[in-house]
């Protein structure tokens, strides 16, 4: 199969889905005529013209607002933030307008956006450009929750993502963008809601999504030497969240380790620990580990952003608990 | 003058079931059918009537909080609103919206909101899908002199001038944002010269006045179905009760509440129209008898209309429920 | 002890920390003139007068950044963001700004800002106003998080905020304004992250805040006549979070559930099941349960709405089910 | 010309030094010794050394990212902004700021921010302390042409005007947001002008002309000083590299950029000063070899400061840690 790099594969995907549907645009922050911060949207103007991407001005709000009202009108906008970190300001469109309209509406509406952004630490941008904070997407009902972790399934989801008649966040972690990986000529789809075990293994599993299932396949591999051979599952979609495919792998291992680059506090694995404890009372072995950032904003200097975020180190020590 | 008589009339019609229905809405509310916030239109009548009273049928409409006169101005019916306001599976949204939170596809009415200012954006979509789309269609967005204050007024109309989008921005300035008077929440009062610095045309109308409210918007309507751009309406009115049902409104001078009483709408069309004999006062009597049966009608249907059944707690979320 | 209602004693406090303090102001929309939507700072501006009492635009983000910005200048700010609902549009000034700044400004800088709402559901307000979203802000480290459940401790609790030197997001639910209770006369402060047994027992622990503590400690009541007692644990502040005080009484009663208002998904329910796992794996009889919001936006309708938020039967059943 | 000659001088060197700075940061940055994003100010110097010049050394400024020349104008010690920028423990903010976050209270400067924008509320809110206060102060805050577009601008602009807050607002357009061409950004290119829609006073200036800034801006200051509430300033400029370290800038016209380097503000400066032979070139060769030096010793000063110690991760959060 060919390789492609991950924000390729993003750029394949809208491309093919922009050729198949004409009702499909994008506008966000530098998206047009430089083809996006992070090359994603590259090409696209060209091919498509300034109606059909569109360069917008820095008011995050009114760009999800406005993509929103795009889809009321019969578009099927596609929207990017550039970063979730500036998302932030358009919490009230994302929250308040976007994820409810449908519901409370009565289900006289529906909205077919895709919210892209960028998203993560890592690259020393401090504080402000670090944040991963799809826990509180979770929370809130009414809006899917997509984190590839491989140009695969960047590309099947996204696809996806844009077919859904359903508001999706589309997550892409900045560290993530250059990777490569096969992706296939031919048109596929990768439905939501359904995990994928990206490497199998009977002694413990490790739940992971995003920059995260790399870190969690790097210390697979390491255990891997120790004799402990780990279920690596990425969860892919966080909302739908597939539990099932965690459940019965965890329920296989009796142990099970959560991954993730937000803050621990309140994470999306505190959700995952909160169900297995729950349906797995009696068959875990050991309490589910949890592995994620230190709950301090994430610092610009080197060593301590290295600190601050989780790493594959982490993810082996968390097993060892685990497995003891 | 240049509004058929028909016209006229109807305006008159339009604007006496508005009053009426806020004032069975006073009644309902009092008996505990109606729960939650609910905000009354009663003064203002003469902006949503004449204003949307400008557009075709498929002409796009959204609004505030203070949706109910603008929602039967399209043409929503006036039993299924009230079902709403009772919680009602009857309702326009099946009960899940409320007062705040109308929607009625068929007749262009797409949402009542509750965040101030978070119409604006949806609205510059809306726009957007019009001209993308190449429809015959403008779009009108209502909003009050305290939204105009909200960071998204900014965002909203810059890009729609951007992009010269048919949106007709129409701020019905009642001089209060809840207890607020316009003069401590805006350092510049003359709301319609903002226009300017969108580089976007300005008007001002006595909002009082329905005739010229409704003169004003079909020129600017005619302007803006051109292609020539957005443009911004400042209505003044005046809203008679409180800002919503629990508000006894003792901010406001009295002297200045009775000042606006005597610029009442409703009676100050009947006088026109007595007075240019374009109709006669059975003719007005005829058209009270009949909005008062319709709100009375509107009443019973609603009562007499069953609440959601439990399952319907977990309906009209997504379009797509992925099995997993 | 003479008794006061949950608003008054707010409003003592502030009365008192004002009187105390000159830097301690106020700002927020329509808390000067007519003291407040909830009436929690009636009388503040005709005593301290409208330099210390300011009534804002509707302006959220730019009211918490204000804020954060005269607290940088050496004042003590108490900005009031009516409800926190409206508070999501000042997401990127309480997160990226508030919330932030000392650290990534290497201890620079001390933010000694109190930021008050309103929130939750239950009036029928809709899915726009009955946000329970304090998971997000404990989420988030550089920001307490606080909640009172009664008149005392929300005097004690805001007296202790407005002393803080650092950021407090103090929250107050709707439904609680009304309710009364002892406040003592003397000066009493609360110290942060200190939990409170609200009643004791021996049979479950029941981890609960805010207005959820009413419905716990109703739902205490209930089980007592079964036979069950339940120890009530009032977090009181999310943030420092007093996990000693839930650990010690789950150690004991070896059962535990946690009730919260937000929605279920990744909310604070599943932060403390997730530590309760882990610290009392081998000493808990059941899976720690979690009693939270249904899963979707809060409808208007009031049948649907009692069933989306959790009662006290609610707790009854979910005690049941981990004392089986 | 009313600016005293030493002033000039001193402006000279201040330029002079802020580039030195920036070409310093280039190669550090290129050494891998900087990382994250990093914004130069090559070009824009004559703003930020102009306008910070008419400033007392106890007036406030804050900036936005690209703050590297405003620090220094402000006096900020070259050696602990270099160290910053090396992520070391010597730097102001302790390295854990970076470029995007330099703070200096000693001098006044009240902090760089990430968020377009983000900064203005807090300059507002600076103001009102010093109005509050009865400080003998004003507030500089420094933002882009494409922060105008967003909606903190407008709620930032109303509120500073409503309450008459000594703050200067000085917008650095040089053309770009990023990428985006201010044509495209913003629907009203004239950025001054829109202080009328704040009944605020607005002025244009030659952001390229050091002495044409520091003039207008002695004037701003005395006004705002005298209690006549906030102004616009636009300095139209041109920033000489791209967006940030890893910007090409290839969507600008190399044309317009050749024309813009002929207007480089310091040999501008040089031509002014020794044809009104207000210095010879020998003292301007001087100026230069001691800004050359004291950026090569900021740069070994911050090579040879240690990095953090790991303890400091959790450090700087808050003030107050509660024995919970
Ligand atoms: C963003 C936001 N902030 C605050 C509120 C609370 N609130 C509801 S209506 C209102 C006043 C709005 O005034 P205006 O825009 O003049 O509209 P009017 O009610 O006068 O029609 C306020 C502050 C809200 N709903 N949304
Ligand atoms: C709210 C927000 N949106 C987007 C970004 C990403 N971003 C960083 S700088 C920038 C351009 C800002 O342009 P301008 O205000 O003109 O300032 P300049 O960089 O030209 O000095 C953008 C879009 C951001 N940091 N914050
Ligand atoms: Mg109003
Ligand atoms: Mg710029």
């Amino acid at each position: 199969m060919p390789e492609q790099r991950f924000f390729e594969a993003l750029n394949h995907a809208m491309f093919e889905e922009m050729t198949r549907d004409e009702r499909v645009f994008l506008l966000g922050e530098d998206i047009g005529l430089v083809g996006g911060t992070f090359r994603v949207t590259e090409g696209l103007m060209a091919e498509f013209g300034a109606r059909r991407v569109r360069d917008t001005p820095i008011a995050e709000a009114t760009i999800v607002g406005l993509a929103t009202g795009a889809a009321q009108g019969g578009l099927r906008p596609i929207a990017e933030l550039m970063t979730l970190n500036f998302g932030i300001l358009a919490m009230d469109q994302l929250i308040n307008h976007l994820s409810k309209m449908r519901y409370m509406f009565g289900g006289a509406v529906s909205l077919p956006v895709v919210v892209r952004a960028a998203f993560g630490g890592g690259t020393q941008k401090g504080a402000q450009h670090s944040h991963s904070i799809e826990s509180w997407f979770v929370n809130v009902p009414g809006i899917r929750v997509v984190l590839p972790s491989t140009p695969y399934d960047a590309k099947g989801l996204l696809k996806t993502a844009i077919r859904s008649d359903d508001p999706v966040l589309f997550l892409e972690h900045e560290m993530l963008y250059a990777t490569r990986g096969e992706v296939p000529e031919e048109e596929y789809l990768i439905p939501f809601g359904q995990a994928e075990i990206k490497r199998p293994g009977r002694d413990v599993t490790i739940i992971s999504w995003s920059r995260m299932l790399l870190e969690s396949l790097d210390a697979a591999e390491k255990l891997s030497k120790e004799g402990i051979e780990a279920e690596v599952v990425d969860l892919r979609t966080l909302d739908p969240l597939d539990f099932e495919t965690v459940l019965a792998s965890a329920a296989r291992t009796r142990r099970a380790v959560v991954v993730e680059e937000g803050w621990r506090n309140v994470g999306v694995g505190a959700e995952i620990a909160a169900r297995l404890q729950e349906h797995l009372f009696y068959d875990l072995e050991a309490p589910v580990q949890r592995v994620a950032a230190a709950d301090v904003p994430t610092p610009y200097a080197k060593n301590l952003e290295r600190l601050a975020l989780p790493c594959a180190d982490q993810v082996v020590e968390a097993v060892l608990k685990a497995t003891l | 003058m240049t509004i058929p008589h028909a016209d006229q009339i109807r305006l008159y019609r339009d604007m006496a079931l508005a009053r009426r229905f806020e004032e069975g809405v006073a009644e309902a509310y009092a008996d505990s059918f109606i729960g939650g916030f609910t905000h009354l239109y009663t003064g203002q009548e003469a902006v949503a009537a004449g204003s949307i009273s400008a557009l075709n049928h498929d002409d796009y409409v959204n609004a505030t909080y203070r949706d109910h006169a603008h929602a039967l101005a399209r043409g929503a019916d006036p039993a299924r609103l009230m079902a709403e306001l009772y919680g009602r599976t009857t309702g326009v949204c099946k009960g899940k919206g409320g007062s705040m939170h109308f929607y009625d596809a068929e007749n262009y009415f797409l949402g009542g909101y509750g965040i101030v200012g978070g119409n604006l954006p949806l609205a510059a979509g809306l726009g957007l899908s019009v001209q993308m789309k190449d429809e015959d269609r403008v779009v009108m967005v209502f909003f009050g002199d305290g939204a105009s204050n909200n960071g998204v007024f900014h965002e909203s109309l810059n890009m729609a001038k951007l992009w010269n989008l048919p949106v007709i921005f129409l701020c019905e300035n009642n001089f209060y944002g809840i207890a607020t008077d316009v003069r401590i929440s805006s350092s510049f009062n003359e709301i319609y010269k903002k226009a300017q610095g969108y580089g976007m045309p300005g008007h001002v109308v006595n909002g009082m006045d329905v005739l010229e409210v409704r003169e004003l918007c079909d020129e600017v309507v005619r302007h803006v179905r051109q292609g020539a751009g957005p443009v911004l309406i400042e209505a003044r009115c005046y809203r008679f009760g409180g800002h919503s049902m629990t508000d006894p409104a003792r901010y406001r001078p009295r002297a200045e509440e009775e000042l606006w009483r005597k610029r009442d709408p409703i009676p100050r069309l009947a006088r026109h129209l007595l007075k240019r004999q374009i109709c006669d006062q059975a003719r007005l009597d005829a058209l009270q008898a009949e909005v008062n049966e319709t709100v009375e009608a509107a009443m019973r249907f609603a009562e007499e209309s069953p609440v959601p059944a439990p399952e319907a707690l977990y309906e009209d979320l997504y379009v797509e429920e992925p099995g997993a």
